[in-house]
This record gives C-alpha cells, structure tokens and sequence, in this order.
C-alpha cells in the first residue's frame, strides 16, 4: 500500500505524543494542587451550627475572653467545649427569649447536649495539646485564626502536617509573649526575629519533631 | 583480505572449530522475513496457541479471585506470621525477577559480546524478561499491609514534609525494579521498530498496515538511522548489563542488610545474580522448545542454540552449587553461632524437604547436562528445565523461611504453612504471564527479522572490493 | 512529470555489494544529496554515506544529569527536609545512597538513547516521499534502494541522469513527492 | 486508621443497645439515684463531685465513638462535639481522674485505683496504699475493666425467657416472702461463694436471725477447702494464716503456687522478691518446692522436688517427724529422705525466719502438719500469723452445698437464692447438678452472665460488676475496702447486697446507702462523715485489719490425722486456673489469650503430664485423651509439662464453660465433670485412654529450651560472691569504638528499662497491663495458632536441666528501644525510627506494611495486624480504650514504646503545671503492674535515677548485645540460692 500515511498523520502523531507527556504532567500537579487546596482542608468554609454562635459578636464585639468559655484550654489537650450552662450564664437575662437561642434553652432544660459540629479536626492518630502550646506563646489566633472576625467559624489554616512542622522547627518565628496569648489583635513586633529567639529560651521550648510528639 | 573476510572480522569473528552458519544454509532475506512474518499476518493461529491461550485464562482466574480475596482480607489470607513475616509474595517476586534476567542477558550481554547466535532468540527472550519483571512486580504490592499508600515509598513533594528512607533496600528495589523494567522495554521496542516496518510492507489489510505502520514509527531503513540505531542499541545494552547484575544485587541487599543469619552474608549478590540467569535460561528454553516446534522455527532456532542455552545454564548452575557449599563453609569460618545454627537447621531442620529439594533440582538433575544428547534433545532439555525452575523457586523459598523461623530467639521459632492463597497466587501470576507472551506470540516479531538477516551468508556485500 | 514533482531518482538492487558498490562510485561521481536504504544495516554504508553519530555524547551528558539528580535528592532529604535520628546512623549515610544513584544514571542514560535516536531519525515520520515507490515495500525484507534526491544541483544535468542508468541497478524509476 | 479522639462527647444511651440504662428509665429512679448517687462520688485526690457531674458522667462516657474518623491526612468526616450542660465541678475533659475501690476475687480482694476518662474506667492499677496490692495488681484486678464491659453479660431481668422489670421481681418477690416468712423462713435457702464482705456478711445473718429457719450455704469451687480443714484439725477453730515472705530466710512451699495462683499472690510475689539478691545486697532467702504439679513458683524454686499429690502428706509427715514435731510418725522415703533431711535441717537452721506454706488446696492433714511444723520452728509470730477467719462463716463448703443438695432432693426449697454462684458448673459431679436445681419452687440467680445455672432457674437477675456497684471487700489480711462505682450500672442489674436488702426491709434501698448505713453503725463515729469520705477515697478502711491471734494446737491432734493415703494407678489433681479461677473469668477475652505461666498455652486447658508417663502410655502432645474417674469422663488434649511428676495428671478448672459467652463458650474442657465431693482435688485411679486424632493447643512458644545460648543468664548467688563480673564473661558486647558510624548522644532524656530476672516471678500481670494501657487487640484461638497474637510484652518461658525435674526460667521481652535499631533502617517509609529522646517510635498511621522491620528484629517483638484485629463494632468494647493511644488499623505494624503516651502526657504537664519530673513519675504500664518490681524504667541520662543505678550493677547484661543493637532495656542476671547440701541430694 503505497503511501497510506497522508502527510498530516506526520503532525497528528508527534502532536499526539507531545500531548500524552503534557496532559500526563498537568493531572499530576492538578492532583497536587488539589491535595493543598483549602477545599480539600476543610478551610475557609463556615459551619453551621445548631446554634449560630458568633465569635465576631462575644469576642469581637462583646470581648469575652477565650477562657471564659474554653475554660480547660490553660490545663488540658482539649481546650473544652463551653457546657449549655455557661451560655446560661448571659442568656438567662439577655435575649431570654429569642427565638435564636431555643436550642440553648432546650438543652438547659432537657438536659440534653447540643450538637456543635466539629471545626478543627485533626487525624485521629494525631495528640495534640493544646494546654503545652498555650503555655509555650502560641496565640489562639496562629492556628485559628482571628475568629473574632467570624461571624460562623470556620476553620482558618490547613492543620496539614507540614504546617505544624513548619512552627514546631522555627518556633522564634511564631512564638508571642504569654501575656498576648488570648490576643486576636496582636501583631508580632518588627523585630519578631530577636524577640523569638529571647521567648524560646526563656520559655525552654524545644524544637520537637520526633514522630512521638504527636503520633502515639 | 576480501571484502567478505573483511566484513566477518568487523563484525562477526567465526566461531571457532564450525563457521556453519547458526540457521540453515538455504534460506535467503526473502524466505527468513516470509517465515518470521507469516507468523503474525498470514498462518491461521495453531490449536496449541488456543489451547494454552485458554489455560492461561484459568490462571488469571486464579489470579483475580485470590488478589480480591487478599485485598479484601489482608495479609492475613496468606500464610504469612511473625518470626516468618515474608513468605510466598516475595520469594515469587525474587524468583520472577531472577527470570528475567536470562532475556537482558542474552540481549545486552551475548550482543557485546558478538554471540552472533543469539540473534534469533534474543527478540522472545526479551519480552519474556518484560513480561516476568511485570508479574515480579505485582507481589511486592501484593504483600503490602496497605497496599493503597504504595506511593508512599516513592519520593514526591507532599503535604506531610516525610519522604522515603533510603537506608532501606526496600527503596533501592523500587527504583532498580522499575529501572530495570523501563530499560527493558525500551531496548525491546527499539530493536523491534526495523521488524515492525517489515510487518507494515508485508501487511494486506489497511488495518494490519495501519497498526504496524504507526507501531514502526514510519521506519524506512536509511542507513543513517541504521547507525544511529545500532549505536544507540549497543549503548543500551552497555547500560543493560550492568544494570542486568545490579538489579539481582539490589534484590539480595533485601536479604543481606537484614541482620539475620543466613541472609546477612556478602556471596549473595553473585550468588542471586548466578541463580537469575540460571532460572532464566531454563525459562527460555522452556519457552523456545515448543515455539520452534509448533511454528517450525528449527531452522531458525537450531540444535545449537538449545546446545549453548543448556551450556551456559550449567555454568551457572555449577556457579550456584559452588556457592552452596561455600555457605556452610561460611558460616563455620564466620564462627557465628547463629550462623551455623541456620546452615544445621537448613539442612537437618523441619524445613529440610526445601534444602534437599533445591540440591536435587539445582545442582543433582541438571549435571546430566553434561551430555550432549541432553542438550540437543528437546524432550530432555526441556524436563531439566522445568526442573531447573521449580528448583529455582524453591531455593528463594528455602532461604526466605528457614532464616525467618529460628533466627535469635528459640522463644520465637515457628514453621512456616503456606495457604491455598499463597498458592493461588503463584499459579495466577503464572498465568499473567503466559496470557502476555502468547499475545506476544501471536501479534509481534518473535524473532528478530534483520538481525536474522545479518546472519544469512550473503549478507556481506560480495566481490566488487575496490583494489 | 514535472520536476517539481520528483522527489528523487530510485535505484533498485538485490544485494548489497552491488548497492556499495553504486553508492561508491555516485559518491566519486561528485553526487551530494542521496540517501540509501537497507533491510538491515549494511556496515560498509557508514564510511560511504556521511553522517555522525551524537547518540554516545547524549547518553553520556544523561547519565551524569541522573547521577547528581539522585545524589542530590537523597543528600536534600535525609539531612535537610526531614533530618531524623534512623537506627542511630547518620543522617548523611551516602553509602546508601549509591544503589539508587546508579539506577538513576542508567534510566536517565537509557532513555536520552532511546528519545535521542529517535529525534535524529526525525522519527516518527509516518508520511515520507519514498513510501511513493511501490516497490519501496521489499526495502523492509529483500531489496536495497539508492535514492538520489531531485534537490542535488547535478540531477540538473542530463547525462548525469543517463549516467545513473548505467549503474546496474535491477530498476530505475522515478519517485513523487507527494 | 481510627482511634478515639479526646473530645467529642455522645450520649451513653447511644452506645448501649437495649435495654436503656437504668437512670433513664423513670423520675422516681432518676431520683432515688441522684440521691444514692450524691455527693460520695469521691477521686482519689479527695475532692468531690456534685450531683450533676455524677449523673453527667454517664450520658457523657466513650468519647466520640460514633464517629470513627477515617485515615488523616485528607478532609475529616463530620464530627460533632456534645459538651456538658452543666460542667461538673473538676472534671478536665482530656485529663483522667482516679478513684479507689477494690476487685473481689472469691473470698479476698485487691484494693485498685482505676484510670476514668469522662466517666469512663478504663485501666485498673493497683493501689499503693492497699495491703494486697502495694501498688501492683494482679491479672484479674487488670482484667475486671474488660469484665465490666464484656459485650456477653446479662443485661436484663429474665423470668422463664420473659424479659421482666426490677418493680416486678419486687412484688414476685414480695408474694414468695410470704410464705416463708410465716415458716420463719423455712424453705428459703440462699446459696453464695465464701463471703468475706462485711456488708453482705452482715445482712445474711440478719435474714437468718428475722428467719431462723432459712438456710445460707456457701459454695465456691476453688476455695481453700484444704486449709479451712486444716484449721480445724490443728486447732479445732478455724482461723486465717498469713506468712510474711519478707521476714523468711528459707520457705518451703509444699505444692503451693503461693507467688502466681489466687491471692494473695500479688503481695506474696512482692514480700518474696524483696528477699531476692540485688546489688550488693546478697543475704537472699531460699524457696524449696515440693509440689505435685509444675508451677511458675515451682520454677523459681532454688531446689524443687516433684512428689505426687498422696505423696506430699506422706514427705510432710516425715519433715514433720524430723524436726520433731511430737507424735508425729512417718515411715520415711528413700526416694527423697536426703533430700528432705537436708531441707530439714536448713529449715531448723533458720528457727523463726523460715516458712513452711502448704498449698491451698492440699489435704487438711498437711495443712495442720505444716502449722504443727512452723509453731516447732518457732515461725509462728514471726513469719507466720494468724487472723480469725475472713469469711463471716466460715463453713466446710463441700458440706454446706451438699445439705443444699439434699434440701432439693426432699423438695424443701421453697425459694432458693443464688448470688453470684454457678453450681449448675463448678458443683461437684456427683450431687446431680444441674437437673436437681429444678426441685426449687422458685429459684432465683443473681449473677454476671446468663450462666450454665441460669437456664434452670425462674429468675435471673443482671449482677453489678464490682465497678458499678457499691459494696465492700477484705483484704487477705482482713483490711477493709469500700468497693465504689466507676460508672452508672450498664444494663439492668443489681449488686447482691441490693437483692438480699430487697428481701431484707422491701423495697430496698440503693447500694450506696446500704453500704453506707452498714458502716456508719459498724464505726459509730460522730465524725463518720470525714471519715467515710477518707476510707471510700483512699480505698482502705484504716486499721481495719483483722487482730492477731495466736491459736493454740488442740491436744492429741496429730491422732486425729488420718491415715497417709496410699497412691494407687495415676492419680489426678485439679487445679484452680491461674487466670480462669473457678470459670468466672472464662468470657474474659485478655485472660483467654493470656499465655499459661509455663505452657504458654492460650485458649485451652490440657491434660498436663510428665514425658515419661506419656512415653509409657503411648502419648504426645495434643493427642486427645478420654480421662475416666469413676465412670465420670471428659475428652481433652495432652501437653507433656516438664517437670510434672510421674503418674501424674493435672488439670485446670475453670474451663469448658457452655454459657459463659462467645469467648468463653467451648473453650477447654470442663474438668468440673469428674470432680466428686469426696475427691475435691485429688483422686486415683485415673484412666487415660486415646480416642485418636490430635486437638490442636494454641501456644505462644513453640521452644522451650535455649538452645544453648545465653539468652537468659542464670547462676547461683556464690557464684556471684566469689566472681561478682562472671556476667560480663559470659557476653560478649562489642567494644564501643566498634561501629563505623559515630555514636548518636542523647542529650536531655534518655529514656531505659531495666529487668531484673531474679524477681519475674512469670505472673503475666504486665502483659494483661499492657494490653489494657495500650488498646492491643485479642485475635483469637485460630490467629494464635497462625503466630499472630499481639502481645506487646511476652514472658519468654525457658526449662533448663533434666526434664523430669527442670528450672524454669523467665525473661520479659518487651521491646528493647535499641539504639542501633536494625528495624528502623529497613523501613522504607520512616514509619519507625528515633525519636530525641531515644525511643524507637512506632508510627501507624505511616506504616505501610511490608514486615521488612520485624524480619529484621532480633527480639522478634514487633507484631503485625494481619487483618482487622481491633473491634470496631461492639460499643461496650469501645468504652475501654484508652483513648490516648492510637486504635491499629488493618495492616500496619506495632510494638511496645515504653508506653510513650504516658511519657508525652508527663513531660507536657510537667511543664504546664511547672513541676519537676522527678524520677519515678513515669511508670510504663508493665512496671506499675509488676508486683515484684522487676521492671524498672526511668531516665539513663539522670544521674541518680534508679534505673541509671540498676544498670551501673555487675548483673547488668544487654540481651544479643553481641548484635551490637545497643538496646535501652537491659537485664539483671538471675541468681538463684540452692543449698549446697540438698544440691547432691
């Protein structure tokens, strides 16, 4: 069969190959990207709540220590979910009977828990503590965020396990006076750097990246 | 000198004692690509072809339903325990491997070497090296405890900042494996891309010329690309030979980084390496003897190459036998209690039946090679072949277990029970392979057309020298 | 036909000595622009034809690239990503990191051979001239053609073409360009 | 990979299928338990909890279990978080609390402190401030949290297959009362085990002082009925013997398995070990065995000598007679009289500082022989003590149940109680058990599990398990524990003082109050209130145990002994289980695959026999045998037990249970079948015959011997004293410069382990610890079989010597944390590899399972999940993990990390409550169970730490150091003691 190729398959294939290697590579860094996305963390995107708790309102607006509700966060890993009895506390005499609030005042009286949805969940095999972080300068704002900014909170990092290395190996980058702990509005100092390196000698923290600190 | 004389010593020194060329005399550059061709475009597909066709379908049966179990299941399925963690999975993985190597070396190494012989039975031996590395490949997966983070002992730019170890053999492995694989498959298809042009020029249907038109790249023969391609040939067949050694070496390290007694020893490579090549020719010829004689390739595939084939698997063999008898004397310079625990227990252990089994297969039955009428007979060529190769398995089954089962601790020793699934697997993988090569068979060259013709007489420009 | 038609003048043998020995004496002649063609490679063709061979430097340059690829990677790894105290050895524990070095080099090295040859050989090149010239087919199995291309500046001259007849080939003909 | 998340709180009522636990049922008991349930929920740091937290405890136990979260790394499930509605006061969710309270195990209890996360228990420890326990803890202490949610127990009140409610077993049992009480309570028999609790002591004798008629026998199958016996014999009262290990130079155990089986073994393992060698201590005491079956004391013998059980009152006699007891006789043996001449005289040596201890469950001859023996050495006052009995009434049981019995037979049983017992099992062959139990009109059973005696009664109610219920318990040495609930009851039960309170002043009250009332008049203190909440928080009553007396031998008791029996054919000896006990513990999955002390058996009893009785009937191993008795006859598989006396067949109760539950049922056989009350625990004439074909027994050691390597290094203490480093001639540790590579430093902790292997006394108490603290899976008869059982720490049993009469020697092997790990180097993924402080961390969540690292460890202690071991479906189950160690997935591998959650968990509260980390703070799980403190763990960097000085000791040797592993756990060489003398002998 003489000349059964036309003159274009010359082209056609070379393109086809070409092709191949290229939509190869892009699936690959799609995949790549998608992995890192926000999406695919979980971040960015608010929950909702039984009860549409705003933080922007109790912290921001009212400004409510973190503690008075995370009361456990100084003491323990987990940092404590506030009991229906806390809110209570307010909304017995304030907003007493908004419509909002029926669930609070349900449970109150039922006894039964509400069902908040979990915001930041770690891998089931991941130990963190948030008592130690506290304790070593790490403000609530560098991992969640400045939650007296969200109207429904959502989750503001990715928590992927290279973003907790990234502060477990320069904590000098992070760390804050203990004092400025529960701060939102805290803005790390120019001299972040110098200020870093004094907090993690005075507070002895260790640069822990052994698989143990956090996996057991 | 005449041009002739001048040709040979460039290219192919005649062999010593018979310059009788390796194919019979009469054939011609015509009669040689009709015959390797037909295969493929003309003959109608033999009965045998069917039939094994067919059984090879049984053992992907096998194949498929044991791996969904095992998937399903996990490991569990299989014979596998602790002290004895690997059992089947990788002394089959070892052992497929270890197959391969024969088609690397006849291909890369015998083609340095100017074997011009081999020529005719280099193409089926190289896919027969693909298609073993293939199913070597599977069981490593296979074995896994969680198979669907395999990529994990890969290294990629991940959100966990963890990377693969590479102080483990484990890894050498995976990139020798896959290395090796890649090589291969490039070698076979660049010296396949001339043959595939001449199944385009020779095919009838517009589909059959379509197929091996775009198969062969628009191959045309200019001779400009026939050095390009013979230099780039010779190249990777440098490259495949010590790439063929160090595979087989990077799979021992499996064995010999361990700390345990009887796989911590240095004589493993050459000693893997030297069983590789053995299992491997007893491989090919199991494969030649039947294609020569359903496709009637004799004159193609002659006495001689079953004679040089049988030749160099008693070589190795006798180097393995060697090697047999070092061990012993090993472990007792070593003076290493442990060590010579383990010889004592390969020998006179529970598990002896897999040590005097090897003996029998390896080095016993194979010494009848030593007779001529056994190498050029194909019935009995091909028993001892097939008896090569299960001794083959056996041997890396032998060392896998009888390490694993009294090591250190008397209060961990146990023996080692293969499953019905371990078994299931074995034969599936069996199966894989054989669905492969009789496709291979069946639409592909499986003798190299113009390396054949290099070898006809006439090959040579005659007369018409200049002086 | 029309010359802008022509791709080149074909000449048919049936073995290879008589093709060496029509290329030589086209060479002498002083003809520049031909090709030849083979069922397999002719040897004596490679001093004939001219040409060089770049496949060993490429492979070379590839399996040194593979070679620092992978020292680099593994050195980067174990003691800058993720520094980590493994069985008490050191993180740079290089002899290690030899097995995969040396695979590296050759799958690097083999491919640039493969890839290489074939970018030489313009390959894949399904459509060509010469697949014009029906007996073209038997070049793959039995038959060996020298091809003069019409863009030779001596195919302009009549008794060259004349000449040419006179080379003992089985068949001259003529083959399109399209 | 799943594990429990430490917060995420679901309603209890989500995890317990039906029936709905009890606090939800109606107001009237919500109440009645908010009440009882007030203000005594108390934690070991005496602060207390207010109501609210009390009822909170529950809805809010077994955090986050219905959301299992699927592997990390990628977007998480949907999880929600329930908090409190009213936050109990000190509760820190993500930190355990503490409380004190005691495990019953037949007459005696071991007074614990259990771990609770959030209202849930989920580890046992014991209690430092508990006689019984010093700290440590037994098996069954660590076991009775799996008990308390065994998936199999009784959850309903049961009437003739009709589920029923509490309101209406109270009027059924209003109406039966009736009558009875008109007959002031004849026809009412109430059958029990032996009770020791002061509380329901107290309440059984008021029933039978208001019904005078009424019947109260007691019954249990592994009591010491030998001893009670013996008491009687030898002082015509009984009384309570108490032996101070810790005072005696040399003891003389006479078939006692006193250091393993039952209590007090924890506290006798304890007080033994602190005689053992250690450092330069070298005045170390000496244990002579002579006993009828090989035990773990047998094997620590210094000198052992394996008598038939009929022989060992004739070998007493003699002692007896050689020390000069008065009228005391033997004709003596010339198998053994040098020996015994020569342990005599070593006895008589050590006047008022030796021990001569007669097993629980010998003849009460040997038992008033060997009190006769210790008041001639001059022992008794000094290393050997009397109490008044535990048991409130202490009965001849065997008697007690067999006028049980008879009642039934002359269908006077009325209404016939049965708390806690199981007769239809454990009752001897020949009184007609089961069928007999239907003579009783009305028959109620209170017990844990629906048991082989339920299905013959009219009622069954659900018993509380001790740590859901209120109660009270003795000590061995008479110490009183206030027995507190953990958790609300999980199902529909009662606790046997609540019944018999029922019966008592209808409707009953709740357990609290009962107990409480009970002490506040057994005290009569103005200030009960204090001193209430101190003895419930500190978990003993102080000074509670029971005076001592000195009882007087009767006169001419040794003419009531009776004649020395004389051995006939191969005689047979039942044996309390060490783990099973009399069965009650046979649904427990950890005990079913917690390896025999010397058979590493697991999931089965056997007919344990000599080699050479065995070659001589034509037996091997796993062979199935018939045993016949007296027409009785069970089927079961032989193990040849080095070291068992010939003639000889021994075998365990406790086994054979058909409705104990899925783990129990099927399990062994039951032994019970050919026990008849005249031959309680021994008999002769045993008939063995095969039956053909072989029953495989699931071991987790296949070899027993060493094979002539020093694994474990064992000598006699002269030794020691003449060439203190023969240890370190013995191995062979390669030279530090060795190695290629420079040495890792540890800078900070290094965390070390060391083992002592002259006190493991082979009790496997760590290994049951270990499995609680560390969430390892149980996989089963069949999984055992295949080598895949998952014990992280394994005690490495080995016999050394002549096989008729071998050492037993007993290594722990948990993971040596090496510090050249060869595991870590063959993982491809860094799924294990160091961490700073010098632990080999073992990560699962990276683990992709290839097995590479166990091929390459030589201690062989890394374990595989084959399959899905973990149970991720039964809710009960759940509720116990731990919830600070991750729950293995299928496929990845796993191994001790000296308890490394602990570590972390100290370390960070160390810093967040800024106190020290002194040494001893941390306790791996095996250490805390340890009841001799053969494990020690601590900080090798410190320079003080007791760890660091344990392996600065001669003894000191690394396990395969020639390996050059370098590992963190190191051993302490056995020495042993043997009398020179009685060695020739």
């Amino acid at each position: 069969m003489p000349q059964f190729f036309p003159r274009t398959a010359n082209s056609i294939i070379r393109l086809a190959l070409l092709a191949a290697v290229v939509a190869i590579a892009t699936i690959a860094w799609l995949g790549a990207l998608f992995v890192r996305s926000p999406y695919e963390m979980g971040q960015q995107t608010p929950r909702n709540q039984p009860v549409p708790f705003s933080h922007q309102h109790h912290v921001g607006g009212l400004g409510i220590d973190c503690r008075y509700c995370h009361t456990t966060v100084e003491k323990s890993s987990f940092a404590n979910i506030p009991p229906t009895h806390t809110c209570m506390n307010c909304h017995s005499e304030m907003w007493a009977v908004a419509p909002v609030l029926k669930t609070v005042r349900q449970s109150y009286r039922t006894g039964k828990s509400i069902d908040w949805l979990r915001v930041h969940d770690l891998p089931d095999f991941v130990y963190f503590n948030h008592a130690i972080h506290v304790h070593k300068g790490i403000g609530c704002e560098t991992c969640h965020g400045r939650v007296d900014r969200m109207p429904l909170t959502w989750q503001a990092n990715s928590l992927t396990m290279n973003w907790c290395l990234n502060c477990h190996r320069h904590p000098e980058d992070f760390v804050r006076p203990r004092e400025h702990v529960f701060d939102m509005d805290y803005t790390p100092p120019r001299d972040q750097k110098e200020l870093g390196a004094k907090l993690v000698r005075e507070y002895r923290i260790q640069r822990l990246t052994s698989c143990s600190t956090c996996h057991r | 000198m005449s041009f002739e004389d001048e040709q040979r010593m460039s290219r192919r020194p005649p062999e010593p004692g018979t310059s009788v060329a390796v194919i019979a005399p009469h054939e011609t550059f015509r009669s040689v690509t009709d015959q390797i061709t037909s295969v493929v475009l003309t003959r109608r597909t033999p009965l045998f072809w069917w039939a094994t066709f067919g059984a090879a379908l049984v053992g992907i049966g096998f194949f498929v339903v044991s791996t969904c179990w095992l998937f399903y299941k996990g490991i569990a399925v299989l014979g596998n325990q602790i002290p004895v963690a690997w059992g089947y999975p990788i002394t089959n993985f070892v052992w497929w491997i270890g197959i391969g190597h024969a088609g690397t070396l006849i291909s890369a190494i015998l083609l340095l070497l100017n074997q011009s012989w081999r020529n005719s039975i280099n193409r089926f031996a190289e896919a027969m090296t693909i298609f073993a590395v293939a199913c070597a490949g599977m069981f490593p997966v296979f074995h896994l405890g969680r198979a669907w983070i395999l990529y994990w002992i890969l290294p990629y730019p991940n959100t966990m900042h963890v990377q693969p170890q590479f102080r483990s053999p484990l890894v050498w492995d995976v990139f020798a494996v896959s290395t090796y694989a890649t090589v291969s498959v490039l070698f076979w298809y660049l010296g396949m891309i001339p043959d595939l042009a001449s199944l385009r020029d020779r095919s009838k249907s517009k589909l059959a010329y379509g197929f091996y038109g775009v198969l062969c790249l628009g191959w045309r023969g200019a001779s400009r690309h026939w050095r390009w391609h013979e230099s780039a040939s010779l190249l990777l067949a440098g490259l495949a030979t010590p790439l063929v050694l160090s595979v087989h070496t990077v799979v021992s390290f499996d064995f010999t980084i361990a700390i345990l007694p009887g796989w911590h020893s240095t004589i493993f490579p050459p000693y893997f390496v030297a069983g590789a090549i053995y299992s491997g020719f007893a491989m090919v010829l199991i494969l030649a003897i039947p294609l020569r004689a359903v496709y009637g390739l004799q004159n193609l595939v002659t006495e001689r190459h079953l004679n040089n084939c049988a030749k160099l698997m008693l070589a190795t063999g006798l180097i393995l036998a060697y090697t047999y008898l070092f061990e012993p004397f090993n472990a007792w310079y070593s003076g290493d209690p442990y060590e010579m625990a383990v010889v004592n227990n390969r020998a006179f252990g529970p598990e002896a039946w897999t040590f005097w089994t090897t003996i029998l297969c390896n080095v016993i039955i194979p010494q009848s090679l030593w007779f001529r009428w056994v190498r050029v007979n194909p019935k009995p060529l091909f028993f001892v072949s097939c008896v090569v190769l299960y001794g083959m398995w056996m041997e890396r089954f032998m060392l896998i277990i009888t390490s694993l089962s009294r090591d250190f601790l008397p209060s961990s020793w146990a023996n080692f029970v293969a499953s019905f699934w371990d078994n299931a697997l074995l034969l599936g993988s069996i199966g894989v392979f054989v669905l492969f090569f009789m496709l291979f068979v069946r639409f592909l060259p499986m003798i190299s057309i113009f390396e054949v013709r290099e070898l006809l007489p006439h090959s040579s420009p005659t007369g018409g020298s200049e002086k | 036909m029309s010359p802008n038609l022509l791709y080149a003048i074909a000449l048919e043998f049936d073995s290879p000595s008589a093709l060496v020995k029509a290329t030589k004496s086209v060479r002498e002649r002083g003809f520049t622009k031909y090709e030849v063609y083979s069922p397999y490679p002719v040897k004596q063709l490679d001093e004939i034809v001219p040409g060089t061979d770049p496949v060993p430097l490429m492979v070379l340059s590839a399996g040194v690239l593979g070679a620092v690829t992978a020292l680099v990677m593994e050195y980067y790894i174990a003691v800058y990503e993720y520094p980590i105290n493994v069985g008490g050895r050191p993180l740079n524990s290089w002899p290690s990191f030899i097995p995969i070095t040396f695979e590296l080099t050759v799958l690097f090295a083999a491919i640039a051979a493969f890839i290489g040859m074939l970018c030489l050989a313009g390959l894949p090149l399904l459509h060509h001239p010469v697949f014009n010239l029906p007996e073209f087919a038997r070049a793959s199995s039995d038959r060996f053609f020298l091809m003069i291309e019409e863009r030779d500046p001596m195919m302009e001259i009549v008794e060259e073409r004349e000449w040419l007849n006179k080379l003992g080939a089985l068949s001259v003909s003529e083959v399109e360009s399209r | 990979m799943k594990s429990q998340s430490q917060s995420g709180f679901v309603p209890i009522e989500q995890l317990i299928a039906a029936p709905r636990p009890r606090h939800w049922q109606t107001v009237e008991q919500y109440e009645a338990l908010a009440r009882g349930g007030s203000e005594e929920y108390c934690e070991a740091e005496d602060t207390p909890l207010d109501e609210v937290s009390r009822r909170r405890f529950l809805q809010l136990a077994a955090a986050s279990f219905a959301f299992a979260g699927i592997t990390g790394c990628t977007r998480q499930p949907p999880e929600s978080i329930l908090p409190y509605v009213t936050e109990p006061e000190n509760v820190v969710p993500g930190r355990p609390k503490y409380y004190a309270t005691a495990i019953p195990v037949g007459p005696m209890a071991q007074g614990v402190i259990v771990e609770s996360h959030l209202g849930r228990p989920t580890k046992v420890e014991g209690n430092p401030a508990h006689p019984a326990s010093l700290g440590a803890s037994s098996v069954h202490s660590q076991a009775s949290v799996l008990d308390l949610y065994d998936p199999d127990r009784a959850t309903v009140i049961t009437s003739l297959g009709q589920q029923r409610s509490w309101e209406e077993f109270r009027l059924a049992l209003t109406n039966l009362l009736g009558p009875v009480q008109t007959r002031g309570g004849g026809g009412l028999h109430i059958l029990t085990g032996s009770v020791a609790s002061p509380t329901l002591g107290a309440q059984l004798q008021a029933v039978l002082k208001s019904l005078p008629n009424a019947k109260w026998h007691q019954y249990d199958a592994a009591g010491p009925h030998g001893a009670r016996g013996g008491a009687n014999l030898a002082f015509g009262r009984p009384v309570n013997t108490m032996y101070r290990f810790d005072q005696a130079s040399v003891i003389l155990s006479l078939d006692a398995d006193f250091l393993v089986t039952g209590e007090p073994s924890t506290r006798y393992a304890h007080d033994f070990a602190a005689r053992r060698v250690r450092g330069n201590r070298l005045d170390m005491n000496r244990l002579y065995v002579v006993e009828s079956t090989m035990t773990a004391t047998g094997g620590k013998a210094d000198q052992r000598l394996p008598l038939q059980y009929s022989e060992v009152e004739q070998f007493t006699r003699t002692l007896g007679e050689t020390v000069g007891v008065p009228n005391v006789t033997a004709a003596s043996n010339a198998r053994y009289s040098e020996w015994l001449g020569a342990v005599a005289k070593d006895l008589a040596a050590h006047r008022g500082s030796s021990i001569v201890i007669p097993g629980a469950h010998q003849s009460p001859a040997v038992h008033a022989l060997a009190h006769a023996i210790n008041a001639q050495l001059g022992n008794i006052g000094n290393t050997v003590v009397y109490t008044d009995p535990l048991e409130q009434e202490p009965t001849d049981e065997v008697a007690s149940i067999g006028e049980l019995v008879q009642a039934l037979r002359e269908n006077q049983v009325e209404l016939l109680l049965i708390l806690g017992a199981n007769p239809a099992y454990d009752a001897p062959a020949d009184l007609g058990f089961p069928e007999i139990l239907s003579r009783a009109k009305t028959s109620v059973l209170v017990s844990l599990h629906s048991n082989e005696t339920a299905e013959w009664m009219t009622w069954q109610i659900p018993e509380s398990h001790p740590l859901e219920s209120w109660g009270d318990a003795r000590a061995y040495d008479g110490t009183v524990s206030i027995v507190q609930p953990l958790i609300e009851t999980l199902y529909e039960s009662r606790s046997p003082i609540e019944i018999l309170d029922a019966v008592l002043n209808p409707p009953g009250r709740s357990g609290y109050d009962i107990v409480r009332a009970y002490w506040q008049g057994k005290s009569g203190r103005n200030d009960f209130e204090a001193w209430w909440r101190k003895s419930v928080c500190n978990g003993v009553i102080e000074n509670s145990a029971l005076p001592l007396i000195t009882p007087a031998l009767a006169t001419n008791w040794a003419a009531k002994l009776p004649n020395v029996p004389q051995q006939q054919g191969i005689e047979i000896v039942f044996r309390p289980d060490p783990y099973m006990y009399d069965g009650r513990f046979a649904n427990n999955t950890w005990l079913q695959e917690l390896p025999q002390p010397m058979t590493k058996l697991t999931w089965d009893n056997a007919v344990y026999l000599s080699s050479a009785t065995a070659k001589r009937l034509g037996i091997a191993a796993q062979h199935r045998v018939e045993l016949s008795l007296r027409g009785r006859t069970v089927e079961g598989s032989v193990w040849i037990l080095p070291g068992q006396p010939d003639d000889t067949v021994s075998v365990h109760l406790g086994w054979g249970r058909t409705r104990s539950g899925r783990a129990g049922n099927g399990a062994g056989f039951n032994a019970y079948r050919l026990r008849t009350s005249d031959a309680m625990w021994t008999a002769p004439d045993l008939q063995i015959r095969l039956v053909g074909g072989t029953f495989p027994l699931a071991t987790t050691q296949l070899v027993q011997s060493m094979e002539g390597r020093a694994l474990m290094i064992s000598d006699t203490v002269d030794r020691y004293r003449s060439d203190p480093d023969f240890v370190k001639k013995m191995t062979k540790d390669p030279p530090d410069g060795l190695s290629l590579y420079p040495k890792w430093n540890y800078t900070g902790h290094a965390w070390g382990m060391s083992i002592d292997l002259t006190k493991c006394v082979n009790c496997n108490a760590c290994v049951v610890a270990c499995q609680a603290e560390n969430n390892i899976p149980v996989v089963g008869k069949d999984q055992v079989l295949n080598r895949r059982a998952m014990h992280w720490i394994r005690i490495d049993t080995y016999y050394e010597g002549d096989i008729a009469n071998p050492r037993g020697m007993y290594q722990p092997v948990p993971c040596m944390q090496c510090e050249d790990a060869p595991c870590e180097l063959v993982c491809p993924v860094q799924a294990t590899n160091h961490s700073v402080d010098g632990l080999n961390d073992m990560v699962y969540n990276r683990c992709v399972g290839t097995r590479f690292c166990s091929n390459n460890c030589p201690y062989k202690v890394r374990r595989f999940n084959f399959t899905l071991y973990e149970d991720w479906v039964t809710e009960s189950i759940k509720l116990q993990r731990n919830p600070d160690v991750t729950v293995r997935s299928r496929g990845v591998m796993e191994k001790c990390t000296y308890c490394v959650q602990r570590i972390r968990e100290a370390e960070i509260y160390a810093q967040v409550d800024d106190k020290g980390l002194p040494d001893g703070t941390i306790q791996t799980a095996c250490q805390q169970a340890c009841p001799t403190q053969a494990i020690i763990f601590g900080d090798i960097n410190q320079p003080d730490s007791h760890v660091r000085k344990l392996k600065e000791e001669k003894l000191d040797y690394e396990l395969l150091g020639e390996l050059n592993t370098r590992p963190r756990t190191t051993y302490l060489a056995e020495l042993r003691n043997p009398h020179a003398e009685t060695e020739q002998a």
